[in-house]
């Protein structure tokens, strides 16, 4: 079981979400597939793919929508052999958020389904508003990056 | 000799080198010939001392043998060679959990998952040790360790839950007599806690063997997912689940906090009168329960 | 929701202290039919009760009781009632605590058939 | 908008390759996919049609190592380039941090360089986002072809390069002008973070 969280709000409901639902991880992502908090048991996924892909698909999905003249069409769910997917957005005050749940034949999508909608309304309750941030990187950051790179080249 | 040992024993005669000889002490360890298979095991691992699934079998023989201590031994060894040996932590983690070290099973088991995240053996494991210590995700486990239990859960992982089943029945067998005077009070009426361990009672199989530990672990399951079912559906606190089935109707009942009746009467039997019945185990292990709290 | 599933759903309604009745897919935890009152929330129901057939069927099996035909769980506020269909289905009913479960059973059980 | 982690000292950005059909944007994913050692990428995803062109995006992550205390990582993307793939494209586009504009070099290819540097910048407004302000590099890309088809780099300034942004000729197939073009658009989308500018606070 592994935790990665970088918005700290985003973390108790989280591990709730996932106890309260049986799944096997969850993802909370952006919608543009930035990776903001991971709980579960992740660790022989490649969580980056799994979050370029998931967020792809919900965008994808949600301009296919558009073009329906449909507002939204909700929470899209696969299943597999071994594992199901639910993948849903959650709108909060940071704006909206991503949500890949995985999960194994211990529970069922209506589990998911119905925790994830307890999960939803916890994020929205929890999330901070957006903030204005100071610089980030000191300003000579640029020789740390020519050597990184050089050395990513191997030059 | 059977088929399969016979074959067995003729492969290693024939190339003693070969890996051969976990296979051949299971089947050993399997059909409860636990000192030939201890024979066979130490012979390997004499020729093979780092061989991970050798010291892994090695360890399983010692849990049937009720020997812990070096069960954990052969677990710990197995892993010092391979970390993510599935058997030897699925091992590792049931020895710590009747070595009443809960917190240190449940990491042990959670690797065992992520290694192999299929195995249902190490999830039920991971699901008792969990239930065990009041958590239902691996949440970093906040709540106290509870007491050593003093059964040992019939969903322990891997090959040495054989022998916790036995162990369990063993016990079940010298359990108090809280239900005398009641039908089937040893054969059709159990009490166990929501950890999944034999209190009073005892159930028996279609064949007349004992499966209270069996039942006990998969009915204290049953348990949580009542409460849950009742607290979403604002149904108030859960007081019974009765399943008609092929052949039982179920009675099921929670005495007290943290401890469950299983009421069991042939199909036959109206289920008003098997809820009777129930109510008067009830009344018996509340009875008994608040008895052993004075 | 065809015809028939909707009868049978409103047959078990009629029962006096039966808040809805449900088809549900026992393996997903999804409505497939619904009759409720406005104040029950469908897709809990559906999703808990499948759980809790799951979780009970395992158990009972485990008990050498064989398949669950019928089960019941009482509560101090109501009670849930869940009846294994065909095609893998459930029917599901929740109702008040002092609702006539002969009767329910009864009809859920002919919901079951209607499944078929 | 680029994601930091303060707790785990972490900063994720995300860059798109985008411009025409067959200009080279996978091609430049590829190079550097190929001369990364393998504990410094993630696996390569690469939505393709049968006939290996990009149907939704390719997605590399490159784990840039550590730049003034934070371990800096990159997802690379690209768009398909296909006039007729906006959709997927405007989708790819959201978030972005930076954006490499990957041209064709080849004088018949002018109009679809125009025509795709038109859609980058209205689609850049779709989302939301003053085109004048987001990190942005340019590649003349497929300048090893014979002189006579190729347009040259002051050429394609002339042409493209309304804003003077960085511009690297480039042979992403051989690796000529790629990392230069990664460094640059590196430097400009860290800038801006040195800069106090946008950005998800954790």
């Amino acid at each position: 079981m592994t935790t990665a969280v970088v918005e700290l709000w985003t973390e108790p409901p989280l591990i709730r979400y996932l106890a309260q639902s049986s799944a096997r991880f969850v993802v909370v992502m952006t919608p543009a597939g930035q990776v903001l908090a991971q709980h579960g048991f992740a660790r022989a996924v490649d969580l980056m793919g799994v979050a370029a892909l998931g967020a792809a698909i919900m965008a994808s999905s949600g301009a296919l929508a558009d073009l329906m003249g449909e507002a939204t069409f909700g929470a899209l769910f696969h299943a597999g052999q071994r594992h199901g997917i639910h993948l849903a957005v959650c709108r909060t005050p940071r704006g909206p958020l991503v949500i890949l749940t995985v999960f194994g034949r211990e529970t069922s999508i209506g589990l998911v389904g119905f925790f994830f909608d307890e999960f939803a309304a916890a994020l929205h309750a929890a999330a901070p508003a957006d903030r204005e941030r100071g610089p980030i990187l000191a300003e000579d950051f640029e020789a740390e990056l020519g050597q990184s790179l050089a050395s990513l080249f191997g030059r | 000799m059977p088929e399969d040992i016979r074959a067995l024993s003729t492969v290693l005669a024939a190339d003693p080198a070969s890996l051969v000889y976990v296979d051949l002490a299971e089947v050993l360890r399997r059909r409860g010939d636990l000192e030939q298979a201890l024979r066979v095991v130490n012979g390997g691992l004499t020729r093979h001392p780092e061989h991970a699934d050798g010291l892994d079998c090695l360890g399983r023989i010692h849990a049937s043998r009720d020997d812990l201590p070096r069960a954990r031994e052969a677990w710990g060894r197995a892993l010092a060679v391979a970390p993510d040996h599935p058997g030897a932590l699925k091992g590792m983690g049931f020895a710590l959990f009747r070595e009443g070290d809960a917190h240190g099973a449940l990491a042990v088991l959670e690797r065992a998952l992520e290694v192999a995240p299929a195995d249902d053996g190490a999830r039920r494991a991971l699901d008792t040790v969990r239930r065990a210590l009041g958590v239902e995700s691996a949440v970093p486990a906040l709540a106290p360790a509870r007491p050593q239990p003093a059964v040992v859960p019939a969903t322990a992982p891997c090959a040495p839950s054989v022998a916790a089943v036995g162990a369990a029945a063993d016990a079940a067998a010298e359990l108090p007599p809280v239900f005398r005077g009641l039908e089937g009070a040893t054969a059709d009426i159990l009490l166990f806690d929501d950890r999944g361990l034999v209190v009073a009672g005892g159930l028996n199989g279609a064949d007349g063997a004992d499966v209270s530990a069996l039942a006990a672990a998969g009915l204290a399951g049953v348990s949580s997912e009542a409460e849950r079912t009742a607290q979403y559906l604002a149904l108030g606190a859960w007081t019974t689940i009765v399943a008609e089935a092929d052949r039982a109707n179920l009675v099921l009942a929670p005495v007290g906090p943290g401890a469950l009746l299983l009421v069991r009467r042939e199909r036959g039997m109206p289920v008003g009168l098997a809820l009777r019945v129930a109510e008067r185990a009830h009344a018996a292990a509340s009875a008994w329960l608040a008895r052993q709290g004075e | 929701m065809s015809a028939d599933l909707e009868r049978a759903l409103d047959r078990i309604s009629r029962v006096r202290g039966v808040r809805g009745s449900m088809y549900v897919a026992a393996d997903d935890g999804l409505v497939v039919a619904q009759l409720l009152m406005e104040t029950v929330n469908g897709k809990a129901v559906a999703a808990l009760a499948a759980a809790l057939a799951r979780k009970v069927g395992g158990a009972a099996s485990a008990t050498g009781a064989g398949r669950v035909r019928f089960l019941r769980m009482d509560a101090a506020d109501g009670t849930l009632l869940i009846v294994p269909a065909p095609r893998d289905l459930l029917v599901v009913a929740l109702t008040d605590p002092r609702v006539n479960v002969g009767l329910c059973r009864l009809e859920m059980m002919r919901a079951a058939e209607a499944a078929a | 908008m680029s994601l930091v982690n303060f707790t785990a000292r972490e900063i994720t950005c995300k860059i798109v390759y985008y411009g025409p059909g067959r200009s080279g944007k996978t091609t430049n994913l590829q190079y550097i996919y190929g001369q990364v050692p393998d504990d410094r990428k993630g696996r390569m995803v690469s939505l393709a049609t049968q006939t290996d062109r990009t149907l939704f995006f390719d997605f590399l992550p490159l784990d840039l190592g550590m730049i003034s205390g934070f371990t800096t990582k990159f997802q690379l993307y690209t768009v398909p380039g296909q006039v007729y793939y906006n959709a997927t494209r405007k989708l790819v586009l959201q978030g972005a941090d930076g954006v490499v504009f990957v041209a064709d070099s080849q004088a018949r290819q002018l109009d679809e360089n125009i025509e795709s540097l038109q859609n980058l910048h209205q689609n850049i407004l779709e989302c939301g986002v003053d085109t004048r302000t987001i990190p942005m590099v340019l590649q003349w890309n497929k300048q090893d072809l014979p002189r006579d088809l190729i347009l040259a780099p002051a050429e394609l300034d002339d042409a493209l390069n309304f804003r003077a942004l960085s511009a690297f000729p480039a042979d992403a197939l051989h690796g000529a002008g790629v990392f230069e073009t990664l460094k640059a658009i590196s430097a400009e989308v860290l800038r801006k973070l040195s800069q106090g500018a946008s950005g998800r606070q954790g």
